[in-house]
């Protein structure tokens, strides 16, 4: 047997497969039982009532799909009253991703959203900064570091920095977290794009640009996790374009301590529950008694030269 | 009642998703197909109006990337089937025609809300237009089972288009085509012939799916005439399970308009809540 | 007939589609005729003279490729002697691109490519800058200026600067690269990323991180052209998994003059020839009668959000 | 003189990049496949050690995106077919692999450069390893043809993978079978081996492909001997054409080490040059 938990600050994961925000809900029930992942991540609630982004909000790509629903949310109330209670019965640590407007609003909504039932906190501060001129947070140092850390010093609660990749200095970002009190860095987020319908001359999206996710951004999501574990401490949560087993290794090998997996589930419902059984038999295959001695042993035998 | 209640899994899972075996897959004139899948029992407890969620092999170049839905044109229990009336529009679809009998595709459901029959109707009405047939086609055989008398308004572009055949199965009903050709499907021609059917025998229900133009105008007739009416919306899907909050359309709730998930509290909904018009590409 | 010569700047191109630098070179006038391109881009030459990185230099990845060739170069006497020539007979305009590692290196290099025979210098200023550290001199607004304006400096002939997707404010740099008196923007090379092996634990590419290409970044290059075309005014050259006809239609409605295709021709070494014939097979089916008609013609209704 | 001179191309272009349809397309052992196409014209000017590029189709998953290089095993103008055989061992030879007969795949070849074989050759030794048989076998009939006697040495792991008959085709040629399972495989066996065929009856030129062992073995040899040899080197390409420079491997010009493109300088290089080793994955 092989043992699949692993550590993520002072939590332990019994398995380092858990669903990306946003890509997530308990109408998966339907599907398979969650109490098998290793996490439970929700979609980013907002203090403030927002509707979403216009129709169309999705458009297929080469191996992934833009997305721009926003983040359509019904309050911090809403989440503790509604969505925490609907995963009380399992045994899966339930993680509240947070977004907002300001710093003030981050640290807010995450004094509300520690409760009983919620284990973690996520910050998804790849949302847009209304204080810098809508750029997100995870844009810059600075502005990362004014977030986590506000939101560190309003909860008890472990906090996880969600980064996004489109930023240029993804390492001064992930110190940045990482100093201002960050438990763990999740890296990354969607990398905006766009496609414009060559019939109607429109672009595919409502909101024209999008996050692009799903296989396509797999190799631009390790690279960005080997680059933070070059600088951090703190355990990383590997995310993009993981859709089997072996994705999995490859983001272990490269520092990450556990995975998130989004639109693989869209095409698949029950793609974690495979991912999971995929690399519990990679193991076995190959021997390895414990998941977590893949972490960060990626053979590297020199210095990259990066461009 | 709704007809869409399902027994329960017998997985344990109320969605199944499943490799299913093609039976059949042949043109049904120049513009349709319909595709015949062997399907395990979970996935034929599909009820009229509710979808399926199918993965297209990818066979060429472009391949399909997420799922494609499709409601579901009949479900045989019987005979373990579930099948499809499909438009070959782009990728997705290219690529389902290209199925052969004996290939094997991941299907995912039975998803969605169908629409509400109740089994004290007598007299209902349908009006489709295009591939809307296929979407309400399955409330015929459910309605003439139960002794509800069906009147249809099949709306094509031309008589060759027209699937009055396979929307009326074998069941015998009162079917009204009209064409774009001959001008007979223009908005005031269908109003005249739909006021005629009001007028003469009022149904209990109108059924809808396929035309923004002909939405509208059940709308107004609807409210004008009291009668209670749904509508099958299609909206461009990730992963739906309710899950991605892609699908969404306005509904109007209580004064409220609200973004509704098309793949969970629809694709059936109250035609009078439907709020704007929408189009595809 | 469609019209499908373009401008940039002062020169006239006979059509929209060139090959992307580092993926073209004679050879391919094995399979069809070289002459039938928009212009002729080669790979970038260096003053110094260089190996390249170390094998394995190419990672398959879904729907693209990583590479990390590097730039082995044969300096720029040997460009002049050797590879101009070679180009002498054909009609298109030969575009040198040119590569350096420092401000004062570009500029000489530039001098000494300023031959007749070449016909626009194409800055690949998404090189390691020695002088900062490594990072690409096209990662900040003030090396793009700095690099730019020398390289103007430095030659009679007009100056494409290439950017990099790796940067995290695209518009700033196209705004310092434009004014610096670049005549062009190419929109954008390869996106860093990796892989690593599961069998072997090793990064499947020798350098470790490469640059990605293909289908998969055709998203992020395409919102990497809208963001540039919304700010400045020269030309942009699209670049970044273009593979159809119809790709090339969406570049030019985001806002390129004209392409250039990298990736697609390893798979189809005609793909150019194929994605040229599809372009006016797409105009003469709309009765588009000038294919510079298409020009940042997107319909976009409302100012997009962006995070 | 080299063997590697095709006549002109008929399209005027010497490289051709045609859809082609798969004749045959059977497991040889447990191992190893053999494919055969219905070629045009212009791909069958293959010379012995050249490739083609071979775009296998997309079926599952993970689909290919790049082609996959793969030595013409046979080439057939007379029959219009150009042969493969080949070991799955990834995605693209999995898909290889799915192919039946009438299935179509792009092919672009051939490709770079083959064996060099003097006509005036009297004897000539080939040492292959595993999946490098198929590389070097179309030396065979062209020497035999020409009178040139061969002498081979195949190295596999054992007796059911060894490909004797497809190696030496219908040829009379003298086979000495080697195998892991039985130790016979071992250097220093082989070694001897060697030493006897160079010291009994002293070859003009050695050929192999297959094995970094055998090739460091070789190149002892050859200087020792004095033996001219040639061997055909694998890399993972991109373009095929020369255009990318991914293929390069360490090739020593004079002193100094270059690094040479497999798909067009190469695949086979001269034995002495080849520095240092490399294996794939
Ligand atoms: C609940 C539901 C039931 C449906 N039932 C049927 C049916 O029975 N028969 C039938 O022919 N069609 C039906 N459709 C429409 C069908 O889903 C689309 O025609 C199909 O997805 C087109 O895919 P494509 O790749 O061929 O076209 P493309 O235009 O290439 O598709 C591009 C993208 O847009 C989406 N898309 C395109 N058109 C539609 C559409 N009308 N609705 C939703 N998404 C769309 C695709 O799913 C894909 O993600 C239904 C749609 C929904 C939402
Ligand atoms: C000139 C040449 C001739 C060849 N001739 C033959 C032959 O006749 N029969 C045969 O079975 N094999 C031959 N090979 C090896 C064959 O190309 C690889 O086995 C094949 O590319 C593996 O692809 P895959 O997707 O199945 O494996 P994967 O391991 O999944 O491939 C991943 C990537 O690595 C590349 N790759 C993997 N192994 C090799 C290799 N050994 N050489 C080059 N690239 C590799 C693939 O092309 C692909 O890009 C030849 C290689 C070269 C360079
Ligand atoms: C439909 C959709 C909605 C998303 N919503 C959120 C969100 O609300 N908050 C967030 O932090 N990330 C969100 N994401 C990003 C994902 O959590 C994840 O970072 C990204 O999709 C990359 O992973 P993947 O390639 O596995 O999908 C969303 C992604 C998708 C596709
Ligand atoms: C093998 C390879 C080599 C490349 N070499 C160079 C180069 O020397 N100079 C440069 O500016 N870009 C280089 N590029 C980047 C391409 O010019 C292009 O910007 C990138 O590949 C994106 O386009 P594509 O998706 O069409 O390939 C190279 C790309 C590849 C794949
Ligand atoms: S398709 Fe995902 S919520 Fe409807
Ligand atoms: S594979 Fe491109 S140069 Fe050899």
């Amino acid at each position: 047997m092989v043992d699949l938990s692993v550590r993520v600050g002072a939590l332990t994961l019994k398995n380092p497969v858990m669903p990306a925000s946003g890509c997530f809900s308990h109408e998966f029930g339907q599907v398979f039982d969650l109490g098998r992942l290793g996490a439970l991540v929700t979609k980013s609630v907002t203090p403030k009532l927002r509707k979403g982004n216009p129709i169309p909000r999705v458009a297929e790509v080469s191996q992934g799909m833009l997305n721009s629903i926003g983040i359509p949310s019904k309050g911090i109330d809403h989440y503790v009253r509604e969505t925490v209670p609907l995963f009380a019965a399992h045994s899966s640590p339930l993680v509240a991703s947070v977004s907002a407007d300001t710093v003030a609003e981050f640290a807010q909504a995450t004094a509300a959203l520690s409760v009983p039932g919620v284990a973690v906190i996520e910050a998804n501060i790849s949302c847009p900064n209304l204080e810098a001129d809508g750029h997100a947070f995870a844009m810059l140092p600075d502005t990362t570091y004014a977030a986590v850390s506000a939101i560190k010093r309003a909860t008890p609660l472990p906090v996880w920095a969600k980064l996004t990749p489109n930023t240029g200095d993804i390492k001064a970002i992930a110190l940045a977290a990482e100093r201002a009190g960050a438990d763990a860095l999740v890296v990354a987020n969607t990398i905006l794009g766009m496609t414009i319908d060559v019939n109607s001359f429109r672009p595919t999206l409502g909101n024209v640009m999008g996050g692009l996710s799903g296989p396509a951004i797999k190799p631009i999501a390790l690279r960005l996790v080997f680059q933070c574990a070059e600088v951090v401490s703190i355990p990383i949560i590997g995310c993009g374009g993981i859709a089997r087993g072996e994705d999995v290794v490859e983001f272990m090998l490269a520092g990450a301590t556990a995975v998130q997996v989004g639109t693989a589930s869209f095409v698949h419902a029950d793609a974690m529950i495979r991912i999971l059984e995929e690399l519990q038999a990679f193991c076995e295959a190959r021997g390895i008694g414990r998941v977590a001695d893949l972490v960060h042993r990626a053979r590297v035998e020199h210095e990259p030269i990066e461009w | 009642m709704t007809v869409a209640q399902p027994p329960a899994a017998p997985t344990g899972f109320p969605v199944g998703n499943a490799p299913c075996v093609v039976r059949a897959n042949r043109a049904v004139n120049d513009r349709y197909r319909h595709l015949v899948l062997e399907a395990p029992p979970p996935l034929c407890r599909a009820t009229p109006g509710q979808f399926f969620h199918l993965l297209c092999p990818p066979f060429v170049d472009n391949e399909p990337y997420l799922r494609r839905p499709m409601s579901v044109y009949r479900v045989a229990p019987e005979e373990q089937a579930i099948e499809f009336l499909y438009n070959v529009v782009g990728a997705g679809t290219r690529s389902l025609a290209r199925l052969v009998a004996g290939d094997t595709m991941s299907v995912m459901g039975p998803l969605g809300t169908g629409f509400t029959i109740e089994p004290a109707y007598r007299h209902i009405l349908m009006v489709a237009r295009g591939v809307g047939l296929a979407t309400m086609a399955p409330v015929v055989p459910w309605a003439c089972r139960r002794g509800i008398r069906v009147t249809a308004i099949l709306s094509a572009r031309s008589p060759q288009d027209l699937m009055e055949r396979e929307f009326a199965q074998r069941e015998d009903i009162r079917v009204h085509p009209v064409f774009d050709q001959d001008g007979t499907s223009a908005v005031g021609r269908v109003e005249a012939l739909l006021r005629g059917i009001l007028d003469a025998d009022r149904p209990d229900a109108m059924f809808t799916c396929g035309s923004n133009r002909l939405m509208t105008l059940l709308q107004r007739l609807g409210t004008e005439y009291g009668v209670y009416g749904e509508i099958a919306l299609e909206q461009q899907m990730a992963c739906g399970l309710g899950v991605c909050l892609c699908c969404v359309r306005p509904i109007r709730v209580g004064g409220e308009i609200e973004h509704q998930r098309v793949c969970c509290e629809g694709p059936v909904f109250d035609l009078q809540q439907v709020a704007g018009t929408w189009r595809h590409g």
